[in-house]
């Protein structure tokens, strides 16, 4: 073997390319080969498109009452599964499958929204926090704390009893401000980490302006362990939309299906027709479960004792 | 030559302790820095040495006002930087950067080392054009011994050296008149040591550099460093020329020291006579009374050195010490003697677990 | 004969989806009752790896030891793990680094110490106590009655290392293996760990494997000395040799690129290039070649072996010349 | 540590006066009320009006509030209007609160005994089947929404096949009340057939109830056993030559107790929340269906001492588990 | 008039055997024991056990008859009325009930003072009966006499087609005086935005076939125990135990877990399940009503009759009884049912008829008509088995018309009511259970003034609805009233609309196999005795 040749490989080896890989480059690659995201990810890309795609691929109209001469309150009947209705019909006669096939846009909306409500508002309270630090994040955290201490489900029902008028929006907003203390706190305390740290010394000494400093340097470095919690809250929320629609402070106008009212509704009758209960459980069960093997993963990935 | 660049007089740092029952009101104070002077000279290197936790790191940044200073002055240039504010302290940083010890942590890993570089340039408007400013960091990655494909790289592709590297060529980015580098050397590994070492020296003689130099490795101090500053205790107990500083120390505290230092000679080593100093450092947050070296002090004598503060006077031209006996020490007229160690607790912290 | 007799030890790495990764290869060394031992090197060149195998103490999973490790006469590396264990902690001892985080937060020191006590000898816990302020007394902890009671975090670094060395020394081991025990410490703390270990191995005649990667601390201490280089001993000789001939151009040029305090100021240091990171694998070069100033083109074509000079073992195509 | 507690509860006081204006001035800006709730379907425009005053719900909200601090400060939060109308709430509060502590302590007690041996166990196995399967059971334990496990778990057991009550604590059994604690009652008057029926009742509930906290603590002791083992002071005891007994015990469980205690003292304090949602499926008479009534029903006097009492215990619950981490972690013990 | 005394209680029962526990599920936390101030079914579930009254319904009917009173006369200018009291009858007290308690109970009622006057305490005495002793209100109630220990007179300030109809409603039960002096039963307080009861209204003393035994709060059960001195036929039940199951699903999930025998208002959808399962579902006559409300308040376009029949005309009735409501329900031509006087066969019909709806809206100008349309959340009703299904089913249809829905729903005590009552709702479901057979408690309560949940006084027909009922409330003449009536059922849906009826659907009870003995009554459960109950 010549020289030039072990050369080569040895600087191949070290300089894995010129382009350089970003730490998230690098939490990418690890994720591309956990299992687990796999699954994950699957899962909500599947349920992505069929919120997007379902318009086209529903059957029906989903608060067109079809079937409604097949329903009987007197005799418990709700239309069978037939031709055209693959899964049969709900107890007002609507398609069930164009029904669940809808719901997942309802579902999909207030995960993403009420994440993203949740997001901005912790985003915001955490960086005042964080970054002014004094009497403001005194204050803030103050209120955090007393967010903190009710139980978060509590708090979602008490924000959304809030609302006079009860819809689909306000349980986005409920779900979403029970996350942003936990949002804020998470992203202040790792902010004060970040401010502590030597490269935010460094840009101060470099005389970077403080804005600057907030958020190119303090911010994008603070935000992994928030995206994390947001995967996860992703799941969390809508579980708590599930169950505030569980306890009647969902939409009200059951035209549009979303699965939480779906399966909060079919309750009753799981007895005598399990089986509308059981496909929205199982949709909120799976693309909760999905959101939250991503989380899971990403966490692992973004773990600093992972990192090589 | 002889033309201060920087002097400061009686920079004191001390940390609030803060603790209380609804609001946290101050309990006592970490007194980190606590009075230090001292004069650094266009185009010289001023070596600062000390055991951790005496204050080093704390002096430089404060002279930096990257913590704010609880009393005194800091001058450089003429200026008195503790009546800058806003927008004139940030401009007056492009004159005095930082390098810091651990060279990971001290760089954004969300940067390229481009972006790295560039942002110090843009925040002083030194950046002048895509094409001039791409020559300007080719020249300074070439300056640290970097090369050029190192700009789209980030920083945890990068050896230890190569990042100390790094994190020399962006201080060197806004042309600074001044440096201090916080133990530039002591994360790195021994062969590599000498590579930065030199590489700083170098960089002082092409670009008329001012260093102050925090290292507790006194080897490595005393060979860039043209004067070194002994610290203990967040004050300054002995300045000199490096060279007269190891011929004669002057203050039982750095005799101690050098005598502690391993030399890689067994010759050296079978003959030394060590001062093996007994008990540790005292906590900043309550040091001793009087000299603050007092309870570990082989040469302490009773009352004076319990009770009264020492002050830093020139013994010999440009040697200056704070012992009330250094002459009678030199001289052998006072003899060492045994020292009960002292119990010290490091701070107890209050680690609450956090709630969220 | 020797205490400790390490014969070409291997220790590989592997993970799933990477190349095996051999971190120390074909290390062998003797150590003889009441010697101090030197291992020298950089940072990662594997002298924790050797000292963790020689414990026992590597991960379970994903790694394999070769070669041999005689402790008097048993087979170290035959042993099975409970048979490890009745001997580490009371025939071989061991210092670590980090002395804050390798001492268990939430257990008073007394307990960590009287633990080995009760494992190896039997005693009970009033005896062992008894005995536990006798060895943290020896080991110069002030008040050590009261010492025992508390908690790590309540003690300084230095006496958070002093505690350490109780701990290994508790049972009186033959060996002694101290893995850079004063790195973490401040010079003026170093020189009185340094100086206790020195007394304790003369008393006690304890062999001592001292890991270091300073170079003055293995000169002031140890009777012979290893120098390591991408998880191979490059050069061996008794201190006085080693440091009066560096042969080794590593060896030499470590030497050359540390200032030292005794030495007139204003030469210029001499820096080994590139880094540890610049290393090439062992098999059919020497690691060092990229780095070496003396390289020849055999370098990075023939693996250098382990040849013994006079009084000294040399693994190098082109040593240093001896100058004087 | 004393100042610590002191501080907490001073924090607490600040918190639960803030809490409770604002829930006040949120409930008494809710539309119903007393007035609906008192008249019922037969309310008319005028009685409604003339309740309203005579109730003072017509005066200014700050009035009302003042009024209600008042004699919230005398141990009067006022009468319950859809819960148990016409009781005190504090006496409803003080019937059911036992229910929700039973309860919580079962579920708790559940996950603790499950949680922490299969985390540690997981950890141990890492990677082997037995911690992916396990991984992959609490993944789902907490995706599938309580109320609906709760439902299914009363389908199952209770209904289909009648092997466990389906609702309530106790039977009407000939029980003797002393402490409210159903359980504790039949064990102090040695009516053992009432604690068994009691005990019965809880089952389902808090398995319910456990599933989340179950979990949480599970991934939390695995991930928490995962970190200590490669502790150098793990190391550092391997070099002893210690037991594995040992090892595991003193030097690997008790660190990794520590992040887990935090855990289950969040979760206890968050089991409110679930009881809210599985206690009205169980028709489980206990603080969580109270709170779940009062939504419904507006009660709204219920409503303010219950999420008073929500916040207070919840931080109560947060203090003890950083007084008992001070316990185990003498680093937070300092002065 | 001359009721007839005999219990009946015992024909109907049958042979069932004697004794056993009876495990019930309620629906609702009794509020207190003391009927007088209860205005709820479970409460007077309950207390009609306990109780009796001076009169009450025949069994399953809505046909008066003695109880207490063995006989009874109205005067004939219908001022005055003589009770006949039975002999030998004891309160569980031991007290003797005689002329002089049923005197004391009047007094008692009448006597109220401070917040026992307030309507959210003696609602049904403020609503039937008015005012108290103190005059400041008008008052039906004048005097009560005792002319002998067996003779009680009740004079009354003007005639009513309902009085005698009301003393048979469990609120007027009669109480043991001696007890109710004891445990002060009149001393209710009003506390916070609330009211407390006295120790009485939790240890009723009545001389029904049942007594209190334990009201078991923390367990949410209440256990009655038979009178064993009861002065007609004994109790065949040992005891009855009701758990308190709020949600009716829970309810029926107990009965099937066996642990219970029985429950109040099963789900209709559950009804055929529930009885091929083997269960007893037991549908009580149709007495009551499901309408939708139209406010006239807010929306000017719904003061136009037009508009409220095209409404009429778009809503499916057929359907929505068919699909959304029980076995046995009807669609509502007028708003009371048949069994209650007054009803008029000749209403005017809306049949579905979507064209005619559109043309309607169009000739009103109001084929852009926009509603918010409430429906009450977290509550059904006997008239009203699934709110969100009925609003589902109705908004379909007004959509269909091309009206624009805006649905509101709020909880039924969390605002729904209330919002109601201001008028702020456009169209809104609500209905009625009737108390008693007499229209005035149907139509008569609906619309008995012009600021009612309809808003009628926005209409000129307001006042005259008004007016024409409290004439023909107080009209002595039985066959006159009766026709006043009918002509103001015609109008109601010829003229006025304020609302579209909807339906009347059978509220039912379910039991287990083998229990007999249970008589489904049209005025449900306050009407409904458990004495004639046996387990089989
Ligand atoms: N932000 C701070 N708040 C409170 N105390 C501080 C802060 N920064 C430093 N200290 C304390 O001030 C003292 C001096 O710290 P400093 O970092 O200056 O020491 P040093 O000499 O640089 O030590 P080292 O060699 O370990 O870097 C220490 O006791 C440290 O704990
Ligand atoms: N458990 C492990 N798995 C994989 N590689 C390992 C493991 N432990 C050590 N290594 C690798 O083996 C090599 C030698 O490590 P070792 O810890 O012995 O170095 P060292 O000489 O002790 O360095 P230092 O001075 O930093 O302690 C390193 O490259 C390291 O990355
Ligand atoms: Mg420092
Ligand atoms: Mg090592």
């Amino acid at each position: 073997m010549t020289i030039t040749s072990r050369k080569a490989r040895i600087d191949k080896l070290a300089e894995n390319g010129d382009a350089g890989v970003s730490l998230v480059a690098s939490a990418w690659r690890r994720l591309r080969r956990s299992p687990v995201f796999l699954v994950g990810a699957a899962i909500i890309v599947a349920f992505v498109l069929i919120a997007l795609l379902s318009p086209l691929l529903a059957p029906h109209d989903p608060s067109a009452t079809l079937l409604l001469d097949q329903v009987s309150k007197a005799q418990n009947k709700i239309p069978d599964p037939q031709p055209g209705y693959p899964l049969g019909g709900d107890d007002q006669g609507r398609d069930f499958l164009s029904r669940l096939l809808i719901g997942s846009q309802q579902t999909l909306m207030v995960g993403v929204l009420a994440t993203l409500f949740g997001l901005a508002g912790g985003l915001v309270l955490g960086t005042l926090a964080g970054a002014l630090s004094g009497w403001v994040d005194t204050v803030v955290m103050r209120i955090v704390d007393v967010m903190l201490s009710i139980p978060s489900i509590l708090l979602a029902v008490s924000i959304a009893a809030l609302f006079v008028h009860p819809n689909q929006y306000t349980v986005i907003v409920a779900v979403a401000i029970v996350q942003i203390p936990v949002f804020a706190r998470l992203l202040r305390g790792s902010m004060l980490a970040q401010r502590a740290s030597d490269h935010v010394l460094a840009a101060r000494a470099l005389g970077v302006k403080p804005g600057a400093i907030v958020f190119r340097h303090m911010l994008p470095n603070s935000l992994s362990p928030v995206i994390v919690q947001a995967t996860i809250v992703l799941a969390t929320s809508i579980i708590d939309a599930a169950a505030l629609s569980f306890l009647g402070l969902g939409n009200p106008d059951d035209s549009v299906p979303e699965w939480g009212s779906m399966l909060g509704r079919s309750q009753g009758l799981l007895d005598s027709h399990p089986e509308l209960s059981f496909w929205p459980a199982c949709c909120i069960i799976v693309v909760a479960l999905g959101f939250t093997l991503c989380g899971e993963s990403l966490r692992d990935a973004l773990d600093p004792k992972n990192r090589r | 030559m002889s033309e201060p660049l920087v002097s400061v007089e009686d920079v004191k740092v001390h940390f609030p302790i803060k603790r209380g029952v609804v609001l946290d009101r101050t309990i006592g104070y970490v007194y980190a820095v606590d009075g230090v002077s001292l004069t650094i000279q266009r185009g010289e290197t001023y070596g600062l040495v000390g055991e951790s936790g005496c204050g080093k790191s704390t002096l430089g940044r404060g002279m930096l006002r990257l913590v704010e200073p609880t009393g005194g002055r800091v001058v450089f240039d003429g200026t008195d930087l503790s009546a800058l504010r806003g927008e004139n302290l940030r401009r007056m940083r492009r004159r005095m950067q930082m390098v810091f010890q651990d060279p990971l942590s001290s760089l954004d890993p969300r940067q390229s080392v481009e972006s790295i570089l560039v942002e110090g340039m843009r925040a002083h408007e030194l950046d002048k054009g895509r094409e001039e400013t791409g020559k300007q960091l080719r020249e300074l990655l070439s300056a640290v011994g970097l090369p050029s494909t190192a700009l789209r790289k980030y920083p945890h592709e990068f050896s230890g050296g190569q990042r100390q590297r790094i994190g020399i060529a962006r201080a060197l980015a806004v042309k600074p008149d001044l440096i201090i580098a916080d133990e530039p050397v002591s994360a790195l590994d021994v062969s590599v040591q000498a590579q930065v070492v030199n590489l700083l020296e170098d960089l002082q003689e092409q670009f008329g550099l001012t260093y102050l130099v925090i290292a507790h490795d006194l080897a490595v101090v005393r060979h860039i460093s043209d004067r070194v500053g002994v610290m203990y205790l967040g004050g300054l107990v002995e300045e000199a020329g490096s060279d007269e500083l190891y011929a004669e120390p002057l203050h039982p505290y750095t005799k101690a020291l050098l005598s502690a230092v391993p030399v890689p000679d067994p010759l050296v080593e079978d003959r030394r006579e060590r001062i093996l100093l007994t008990g540790d450092l005292p906590s900043p947050a309550a040091p001793p009374t009087g000299c603050r070296f007092h309870t570990r002090c082989p040469w302490r004598q009773a009352e004076r050195c319990d009770t009264e503060r020492p002050v830093l006077r020139e013994i010999l031209g440009g040697h200056r010490v704070a012992c009330h006996f250094a002459e009678e020490i030199r001289d052998g007229k006072i003899r060492p003697h045994e020292v009960e160690p002292v119990l010290v607790h490091p701070d107890e912290v209050l680690i609450a677990p956090d709630a969220g | 004969m020797a205490l400790l007799e390490v014969r070409d030890l291997t220790v590989q790495f592997r993970r799933r989806g990477e190349e095996p990764f051999t971190a120390v290869d074909g290390v062998s060394f003797d150590v003889d009752p009441g010697q101090t031992i030197g291992l020298v090197g950089e940072s990662g060149c594997g002298k924790s790896v050797t000292s963790l195998a020689i414990m026992g103490l590597l991960p379970r999973k994903g790694n394999q030891v070769t070669g041999s490790v005689r402790f008097e006469d048993t087979e170290l590396l035959s042993l099975s793990q409970s048979q490890m264990r009745d001997r580490r902690g009371r025939d071989l001892g061991m210092v670590f680094q980090d002395p804050l985080s390798s001492l268990n937060p939430v257990v008073s020191i007394g307990l960590q110490v009287t633990e080995v006590l009760e494992r190896h000898r039997g005693m009970a816990r009033k005896a062992a106590m008894v005995e536990a302020t006798e060895l943290l007394d020896k080991v110069g902890i002030p008040d050590p009655g009261r010492r025992l009671s508390e908690y790590p975090h309540q003690l300084s670094g230095g006496m958070r290392q002093r505690a350490l060395i109780a701990m290994a020394l508790a049972c009186r081991p033959r060996l002694l293996i101290a893995d850079e025990p004063t790195t973490a410490l401040d010079v003026t703390i170093q020189a009185q760990i340094l100086a206790l270990l020195k007394e304790l191995v003369t008393d006690t005649g304890t062999a001592l494997i001292m890991i270091t990667h300073d170079l003055g601390v293995v000169a002031g201490l140890c009777d012979e000395v290893n120098v390591l280089y991408g998880g191979r001993v490059v050069e061996r000789a008794a201190r006085h040799e080693l440091f009066a001939e560096p042969r080794h151009p590593y060896t030499h040029g470590l030497l050359a690129s540390i200032p030292r305090l005794d030495a007139p100021r204003g030469e210029k240091l001499v820096p080994i290039k590139g880094s540890v990171a610049d290393n090439i694998p062992w098999d059919g070069a020497c690691a060092f070649a990229p780095r070496c100033p003396n390289a020849l083109d055999t370098c990075t074509q023939v693996t250098p072996e382990q040849e013994s000079l006079a009084n000294r073992l040399l693994r190098c195509h082109n040593p240093v010349e001896v100058t004087a | 540590m004393l100042r610590y507690t002191v501080r907490r509860l001073g924090q607490l006081v600040l918190v639960v006066l803030v809490l409770s204006l604002l829930i006040f001035a949120w409930l008494h800006s809710l539309p119903g009320g007393p007035v609906s709730a008192l008249l019922g379907e037969r309310a008319t425009p005028e009685s409604t009006r003339a309740l309203t005053i005579q109730l003072g719900l017509d005066q200014p909200i700050f009035v009302q509030y003042w009024k209600f601090l008042l004699r919230a400060l005398s141990g009067d939060f006022g009468v319950s209007l859809g819960v148990q109308p016409g009781a005190s709430v504090v006496d409803v509060f003080l019937t059911r609160f036992p229910a929700t502590i039973e309860l919580s302590v079962c579920a708790i007690i559940l996950a603790i005994v499950f949680g922490i041996p299969l985390g540690y166990l997981a950890a141990r196995r890492r990677g082997g089947w037995f911690d992916n399967l396990s991984i992959g059971a609490s993944l789902i334990g907490v995706a599938v929404p309580v109320f609906f496990l709760a439902f299914l778990l009363k389908y199952i057991f209770a209904v289909k096949l009648g092997i466990l009550p389906s609702l309530g604590r106790q039977d009407a059994i000939d029980a003797t009340r002393v402490t409210g604690f159903f359980v504790l009652d039949g064990l102090l008057t040695q009516e053992w057939d009432a604690s068994l029926n009691a005990l019965k009742h809880l089952i389902l509930p808090s398995i319910a109830l456990a599933t989340i906290p179950f979990a949480v603590i599970f991934r939390i002791t695995r991930a928490a056993v995962l970190d200590v083992q490669d502790e150098d002071y793990v190391r550092t005891a391997e070099s002893k030559g210690l037991t594995t007994r040992v090892i595991r015990a003193r030097h690997v469980l008790r660190n990794a107790m520590l992040p887990v205690v935090t855990t289950i003292g969040l979760q206890t304090g968050a089991l409110l929340a679930g009881a809210v949602l599985t206690e009205g499926v169980f028709n489980f008479p206990g603080v969580g269906d109270a709170l779940a009534t009062g939504f419904r029903q507006h009660d709204y006097p219920m409503l303010e001492m219950l999420v008073l009492v929500a916040a207070i215990v919840y931080v109560l619950v947060n203090l003890l588990v950083d007084l008992s981490y001070a316990l185990i972690d003498p680093r937070v013990r300092a002065k | 008039l001359t009721g007839c005394a005999q219990s009946q209680r015992g024909d109907q029962g049958g042979g069932g055997k004697t004794g056993g526990t009876l495990n019930f599920g309620l629906e609702g936390q009794p509020k207190l024991f003391d009927p007088f101030y209860a205005n709820e079914g479970a409460t007077f579930t309950v207390t009609h056990q306990i109780f009796n009254n001076l009169v009450t319904f025949k069994p399953g009917t809505t046909e008066l008859t003695g109880d207490l009173a063995s006989s009874y006369e109205t005067a004939a200018d219908g001022l005055s009325y003589t009770f006949h009291l039975r002999a030998g009858v004891k309160f569980t007290d031991g007290t003797t009930f005689d002329a002089d308690a049923v005197c004391k109970n009047f007094t008692r009622w009448y006597n109220q003072t401070g917040a026992g006057q307030s309507e959210a305490v003696s609602q049904y005495w403020v609503d039937n009966v008015g005012g108290f002793a103190d005059g400041k209100d008008p008052s039906l109630y004048k005097g009560c006499q005792a002319k002998d220990t067996s003779t009680a007179v009740v004079s009354v300030t003007k005639t009513s087609s309902q009085f005698l109809d009301l003393l048979a409603e469990a609120p007027f039960a009669i109480q043991s005086p001696t007890a109710m002096d004891k445990g002060k039963a009149n001393e209710v307080k009003q506390q916070g935005d609330s009211f407390t009861f006295p120790d009485y209204s939790n240890a009723p003393v009545g001389t029904g076939p049942f007594k209190l035994a334990k009201n078991d709060v923390a367990n949410k059960t209440i256990e009655l125990v038979r009178n064993e001195d009861y002065w007609g036929e004994k109790a065949k039940l040992d005891k009855i135990i009701f758990k308190v199951i709020g949600d009716e699903t829970v309810r029926k999930q107990e009965l099937q877990s066996g642990g219970i025998d029985g429950y109040n208002l099963p789900s209709p959808a559950d009804w055929s399940a529930l009885e091929t399962a083997g269960y007893q579902v037991l549908k009580r006559p149709v007495f009551n009503v499901l309408y939708l409300g139209v406010g006239q308040k807010n929306n000017a376009s719904l003061r136009d009759l037009k508009v409220r029949q095209a409404l009429a005309y778009a809503i499916n009735r057929d359907q929505l009884v068919k699909t959304q409501l029980p076995a046995g329900a009807k669609v509502a031509t007028q708003f009371q049912p048949e069994n209650v006087d007054g009803y008029a066969k000749d209403v005017q019909a809306y049949n579905y008829d979507l064209a005619r709806a559109k043309q309607l809206l169009n000739e009103a100008g109001a084929s852009k008509l926009s509603v918010n349309f409430y429906w009450p959340s977290e509550v059904t009703r006997p008239y009203m088995p699934n709110p969100q299904n009925i609003y589902t089913a109705i908004a379909n249809d007004l959509k269909a018309a091309g009206i624009t829905v805006n649905a509101i729903t709020k909880p039924w005590n969390g605002g729904y009511l209330t919002d109601v009552d201001q008028g702020k709702a456009d169209l809104f479901l609500l209905g009625w259970t009737g108390d008693i057979p007499a229209p005035a408690n149907w139509t008569g309560t609906f619309f008995a003034s012009t600021t009612n949940r309809f808003g009628i006084g926005n209409s000129p027909w307001g006042q005259q609805l008004v007016d024409s009922l409290k004439a023909a409330d107080a009209e002595p003449d039985t066959a006159k009233r009766t026709a006043d009536y009918q002509d103001i059922n015609k109008k109601l849906m010829s003229d006025y609309l304020p609302g579209v009826p909807l339906s009347h659907s059978p509220p039912a009870i379910v039991f287990k196999k083998g229990i007999t003995g249970f008589v489904p009554s049209p005025m449900t459960s306050s009407e409904e005795s458990y004495a004639s109950v046996s387990l089989g």
